[in-house]
């Protein structure tokens, strides 16, 4: 049983040093080789990198409100939401869960000190924070219009700048290579003894598959958009009609990596359901290998869509009808998911708190956002709906009903352990509420929109879209209040928040048998490996106002504060 | 210690043995003889795939022994066999495509090619004569 | 400002069936296949909206009977895993998958396989317009002339970037490549006007790449919309031929009533000091007709060299002359 | 670096006996100096795959274009030297040799053989560089360059040594220099460390003026490339543009090796490898030979085309 004055000394509020305190100065964070430092830094990067694409996207719904023009010009529309889904994807989806929260929770839910190579954890911070600045280095000088695809030979013939914003891009994907690289050596070598492959959490075979793919798909990101640079400097011919080029070719070439990176996008996003339902049902998941497959499944099977893309690109019959079949195979494991989170939920016992709601409402987002793929799985309805807005909301649905959705309850979740102070239920509750209100009302018309043939990135249209721009409009609005208050929240609850204890929530992964926020080396006192989702190993204590593993030992020998390490 | 696979006091130190070494070298340098003495040969079609498997041998000899895949652990085996994988997977694919496309792009006429007017020919015409 | 947020059922500026609410998700559908798509979609869309319902009441259910509260602190006993429900739920959606598969790839050839008797049309795509010749010669730039029931092909080339014809009321789609011939085909079988939007992103003005299908009741109508007969055009008004040039080959890029535009406005042209890159240069009959034929050569300030404009080399002396005295109309100078 | 061990002893690995594995050599998150290794070596095959990736890219728009247009490459071949190229392939495949000894010597501890090993194999890297130059010059003498500047004409061909080729050797000249006064500099310090260190890398840029010369003196003997068709074929810059990106790109893992290589240099010449430490020159080695790899598949593909 607990030993409650020892929990209280190395498990409770008062924990003397811990991460965050434990050296001062901005250059103990901008050198610092703890992987949660570094996780802490990408939150603040990916944040900004969203509210700056946030606000790019609440002025193009803001022009959009009306047909014709009302404050952005045809080009500047243009660059306004080429700008919104480069910044959105290459600087905030992309790294969002895997490189800020996996950071933080990864090496820690694995019961490791760190991640296998810090250092290299460190770099692909910078080569993130160098490829943003490349990306707003060309939005400030010269601007971008290509669509984040940066399809050929528009891309070789604009006159903004597209040799900054690819260069960014290619950066950001190395940046992106060395987190999975890192990932991937983490969880093959590093796990806690004991720890078997079906001992993981969840959340971490959502990170492996996500690894697997950064791996294998980023690198053709990385020498597409050099060729991309070679022939828009040099005029190589591989791309360039006029050379002889082949414009077909530069989107499979970029489908290859940017298909796989939709599910970069949403597996670390179902791997924090998967956390959440459970933790939060205070129910072992059900199906756990079937959900630990199917990340993988979807990992690999995502190689193998990219086509689905390019229905209507001038790809030849045949290519297209591989393409559609294989797609519809994805479906079954992400349904698989979504099956065995509801039968967790069943005879559970649910706590319906920010993040239990945030999961919920991913369930019905991504329900949506997934269904409608359907559509555009199957080749007679895609050809109608193929670049029109019913893609849009499609893609939105999965990557901001999903990922953003995802994100924010795995911040909730993890916020408590990350600075060691509980948030606001309430205004957490109201983020969830406008966040779901806004998105549907933004994203719900455009499904109508687009089946009745509104194109997509189109600055001016049709008078008889006219009521469901509108509508998207306001919704978009209340979304953008809605992440506002949401950050607020956060922020203003790791300054100023109550203080809380090591496992409030009573979760049973690693993580939360250390103190919150967690040591320097994460675990000051011996960790009791047990199942991740065994919940009746967490006993509550009052005194703590948090659980304690029911085995919980104090250390050996009283923590004593070290020396951070750095470069 | 100039055995193959010394068992050492630290399990994962295994040097191979310099015969080896020099063996796989100089049979790397034989097969890049015959690779260009087989160009020469008239092999017709055959001639992509003999240079190409003897590239596949160099790879493998290069691989297994240089970079001692051979005595690897499984898993990093596994890793790096499937990049090629899926590159062949990649090229695969494109290739089907492409190739079905094809006669679109060979019907168009090269001076109907975007701003071909401007630049279409950058060659001028070469002279016979030879200096 | 216009709030129309309630305004649902607006309809479009052309010529269009009042919607209905049968067919609220979609445009008229006014070609073969169309019928097909639809049903295609619903058929989906019922299958997925019980999934969703399912999937949602659940949730909900769950949520709400397993609510955390004062008497239920603990889950009650249940199995973790269950292998026969994993299969009976993988399974199931998979014959549902299947079919949709099916359906698809069989609505997609049929939209794809061409008929043999279709009559053959040449779309040309360029930023920022469309232009489409007949089999009998005749052009028309912007407006897509058919006749119903006919099949049509479309032979379709892209003179610089990417383009895409979409008309969605005959929900057919098909990117047109540089460098290369893509085809489609449409059999329209409504007569009306209907919308052709470009909807692959190709620059500045794409969402004003737009033109209007005419689908005529007999081909003697769609003659008369189109005629474009060379004798008869040799002996019309001079500056009505250079009307009908420039709008079917430089409107995309030039217009006539003074704003900038890919290219310069072209209404100041004739009898002007043009400022160029190289210097200044008076805008009189040569200058045209270089500028037509080696748009490389000189380019206007304010815009970029190399010229985005192609060589148009096809016309011949008279053509040229029309558009000449075309831009003099314009311009008013002599 | 080190750690006070008491406070990660007690944590979740703290059952480790061999506390005495924790030499200066392993950081503070790993167990033991095995863990290290294998993440360590687990990390850079992983690497491999993305360079492996990365290529794939290039050599499926070669296949590609081969595939559809085996006359540019019948024709474009001629252009180049497979003596050279064959020449490339031994030298490259020469440093795999040296690379994979040095290997091998620092797995015994034997750091003055691994510094020697590094330092050939830098020297083969440079050479190879150096011929790579004087081939590509000799291309730009005769204006075959990526597609859209393609402009071939023979007569172009000078007489003497190209300017592109000097300068090209502007900065390896540099570096000879800066390096070579460096290692003066060395002689007059004690023990020598800078000495040996500077003199090894004037050494290794030395190699590439023998790459030069071993090139120049070839193409004086062989008289160049010389092909004089009666028509070009229109696209044939494509077959250019795909052989700059390959073999371009491959030159620059090349060049990222030589630098890898001099770390390792420095690292054997401070005698930092043992038995149960020599993840950098293991991992070092395995990366040189994927640029060896890359080469033999490389050398058939542009230089062997019939």
């Amino acid at each position: 049983m607990s030993n409650p004055s020892l929990a209280q000394q190395y498990f409770g509020h008062a924990a003397q040093h811990n991460y965050l305190n434990v050296s001062k100065g901005w250059k103990s964070w901008a050198f610092t080789l703890d992987h949660k430092r570094i996780g802490v830094m990408y939150l603040i990067g990916v944040t900004f990198a969203l509210l700056l694409a946030g606000v790019f996207a609440l002025l193009l719904r803001a022009e959009l409100f009306t047909p014709n023009k009302m404050f952005l010009s045809e080009a500047q529309y243009n660059q306004m939401f080429t700008l919104h889904g480069a910044i959105m994807v290459f600087a905030f989806i992309i790294p969002s869960i895997p490189a800020a929260l996996g950071n933080f929770v990864l090496p820690m839910m694995l019961g490791a000190k760190d991640v296998a190579f810090p250092r290299l954890n460190l770099m692909s911070f910078y080569l993130w924070v160098i490829g943003t600045i490349f990306l707003v280095i060309a939005m400030i000088t010269n601007s971008l219009d290509t669509g984040w695809t940066f399809y050929t030979p528009y891309s070789i013939r604009t006159s903004t700048g597209v040799v900054a914003a690819t260069f960014g891009a290619f950066v950001l994907g190395f940046s992106s290579i060395f987190t999975g690289i890192n990932f991937l050596v983490t969880v093959h070598t590093m796990r806690a003894p004991g720890m078997g492959w079906f001992q993981m959490p969840l959340f971490i075979w959502g990170l492996y598959a996500t690894a697997i793919i950064q791996v294998l798909a980023t690198p053709v990101l990385g020498i597409t958009l050099l060729m991309l640079i070679a022939e828009r400097l040099l005029h190589i011919g591989i791309f360039d009609p006029k050379y002889g080029g082949d414009p077909v070719l530069f989107q499979h070439f970029f489908w290859f990596y940017s298909h796989p990176a939709v599910y970069i996008m949403i597996l670390p996003g179902m791997g924090v359901i998967s956390e959440l339902i459970s933790v939060y049902s205070r129910k072992k998941i059900f199906g756990y290998s079937f959900i630990a497959f199917s990340s993988v499944a979807i990992a690999i099977l995502g190689f193998l869509v990219w086509g689905h893309h390019m229905f209507t690109s001038g790809q030849s019959e045949l290519v297209t009808l591989i393409f559609s079949a294989i797609t519809f195979t994805v479906a079954i494991p992400s349904a698989v998911k979504v099956f065995n989170w509801l039968s967790t939920m069943y005879k559970g016992c649910i706590a319906l708190v920010t993040p239990m709601l945030f999961a919920m409402s991913f369930i019905f987002l991504f329900g949506i956002g997934g269904l409608t793929g359907l559509f555009l799985a199957t080749l007679r309805t895609d050809i109608h709906l193929h670049d029109t807005y019913f893609v849009v909301a499609h893609f939105h649905y999965v990557m901001v009903g999903g990922t953003l959705t995802a994100l924010f309850g795995g911040l909730f979740h993890w916020w408590p352990k990350m600075f060691g102070r509980m948030y606001n239920e309430l205004c957490g509750k109201i983020t969830c509420l406008l966040v779901f209100v806004g998105f549907n009302v933004t994203f719900f018309p455009q499904f109508v929109m687009g089946s009745r043939g509104m194109p997509r990135r189109y600055a001016r249209y049709d008078i008889e879209f006219e009521a469901f721009h509108q509508w998207s409009t306001i919704g978009a609005m209340i979304l953008g209040v809605g992440v506002v208050i949401g950050f607020a929240t956060l922020v203003y609850a790791a300054f100023r928040g109550p203080r809380c204890a090591g496992n409030p929530f009573g979760a049973a992964t690693l993580e939360w048998q250390s103190s919150s926020p967690p040591s320097f080396h994460n675990f000051d006192h011996k960790v009791e490996f047990t199942s991740p989702y065994d919940f009746s190993t967490q006993v509550y204590d009052e005194e703590l106002d948090s659980y304690v593993h029911r085995n919980f030992t104090a250390p050996a020998k009283p923590a004593v504060p070290v020396q951070p390490q750095s470069i | 210690m100039t055995t193959a696979h010394d068992s050492h006091d630290h399990g994962f130190a295994h040097p191979v043995s310099k015969k080896l070494l020099y063996g796989v070298f100089f049979a790397l340098v034989l097969l890049t003889i015959i690779t260009v003495v087989a160009n020469d040969l008239p092999l017709g079609k055959l001639d992509l795939w003999v240079a190409m498997g003897i590239a596949s041998i160099k790879a493998f000899l290069v691989m297994a022994f240089f970079m001692h895949m051979w005595w690897e652990k499984g898993i990093n085996i596994v890793f790096f066999l499937s990049s090629v994988l899926f590159a062949v997977l990649f090229v695969g694919f494109l290739l089907l495509d492409t190739d079905s496309y094809k006669e679109d792009v060979e019907i168009f006429p090269v001076d109907l090619r975007p701003g071909a007017t401007e630049v279409i020919s950058p060659l001028k015409p070469v002279s016979e004569t030879p200096h | 400002m216009n709030f129309s947020l309630f305004n649902l059922l607006a309809q479009p500026d052309i010529e269009h069936p009042p919607y209905e609410w049968g067919d609220y998700f979609f445009p008229v559908q006014a070609a073969e296949g169309a019928a097909e798509n639809d049903f295609i979609y619903w058929a989906i869309l019922w299958i997925s909206a019980v999934f969703f319902v399912l999937i949602v009441a659940f949730m909900m259910y769950f949520a709400w009977v397993y609510r955390r509260r004062p008497g239920h602190e603990k889950p009650l006993p249940s199995p973790s895993h269950n292998t026969t429900l994993e299969i009976l739920w993988s399974v199931i959606p998979s014959i549902l998958l299947v079919w949709m598969f099916y359906a698809g790839a069989n609505g997609y050839f049929q939209s794809r396989i061409i008929p043999e008797s279709a009559e053959e049309i040449w779309v040309t795509a360029q930023q920022f317009n469309w232009a489409f010749t007949y089999p009998d010669g005749d052009s028309t730039a912007n407006e897509l002339h058919l006749v119903v029931n006919r099949p049509v092909k479309f032979k379709m080339e892209s003179r610089d970037v990417l383009h895409s014809l979409f008309i969605p009321a005959f929900r057919q789609k098909q990117d047109v490549v540089p460098g290369r011939y893509t085809y489609t085909w449409v059999r329209p079988t409504r007569v009306g006007t209907y919308r052709l939007y470009c909807t692959e992103y190709c620059g500045d003005n794409h969402s004003l790449m737009y033109a209007n299908v005419i689908v005529h009741a007999s081909e003697e109508a769609r003659k008369e919309a189109t005629k474009w007969d060379w004798d008869l055009f040799a002996q019309t008004d001079p500056v009505k031929n250079g009307e009908r040039i420039y709008q079917l080959n430089c409107a995309g890029c030039h217009r006539v009533d003074g704003v900038r535009s890919t290219g310069p406005p072209l209404n100041e042209v004739y009898g002007t000091e043009r400022s160029l890159l190289s210097g200044t240069r008076l805008g009189d009959e040569n200058y045209i007709r270089e500028s037509i034929r080696e748009p490389n050569k000189e380019i206007v300030s304010g815009f970029t060299s190399p010229s985005q404009m192609p060589a148009f080399i096809q016309f011949n002396d008279d053509q040229l002359n029309w558009i000449v005295i075309y831009l003099k109309s314009l311009s008013g100078k002599e | 670096m080190s750690i006070e061990h008491g406070v990660h002893h007690d944590g979740l690995h703290g059952d480790h006996h061999d506390a005495h594995h924790h030499g200066k050599f392993i950081a503070h998150h790993f167990d033991s100096a095995e863990q290290q290794f294998d993440a360590g070596k687990m990390g850079i095959w992983v690497f491999l795959v993305t360079e492996v990736l990365f290529f794939s890219g290039l050599f499926c728009a070669y296949i590609l274009y081969r595939y559809h247009h085996p006359e540019i490459f019948v024709q474009a071949h001629h252009f180049l030297d497979k003596v050279l190229g064959a020449g490339n392939t031994i030298v490259l495949l020469f440093s795999s040799l040296t690379m994979a000894l040095a290997v091998r010597a620092s797995q015994l501890g034997q750091n003055r053989s691994v510094a020697i090993y590094v330092l050939i194999t830098m020297v083969c890297a440079s050479i190879f560089l150096g011929v790579k130059a004087v081939e590509y010059t000799h291309k730009w003498d005769m204006g075959i360059f990526v597609r859209s500047f393609f402009q071939y004409d023979d007569h172009h061909h000078a007489e003497g040594i190209s300017r592109y080729l000097i300068l090209a050797s502007i900065v390896p000249g540099a570096l000879l220099a800066c390096f070579g006064g460096l290692a003066l500099l060395g002689m007059t310090s004690k023990g020598g460390f800078e000495k040996a260190f500077w003199g090894g890398m004037a050494i290794m840029v030395l190699g590439y003026f023998i790459g030069v010369g071993g090139g120049m003196f070839y193409m004086g003997m062989s008289g160049g490339e010389h092909y004089t068709p009666t028509e070009l074929h229109h696209d044939i810059g494509i077959f250019f543009s795909i052989y700059y990106c390959m073999t371009g790109l491959h030159a620059f893992h090349v060049i990222g090796g030589i630098i890898a290589l001099a770390w390792i240099y420095y690292r054997s010449l401070a005698c930092h490898w043992r038995p149960d430490y020599f993840g950098p020159v293991d991992n070092v080695g395995l990366y040189w030979h994927l640029v060896d790899l890359i080469w033999i598949f490389l050398f058939p593909l542009l230089y062997l085309i019939n």
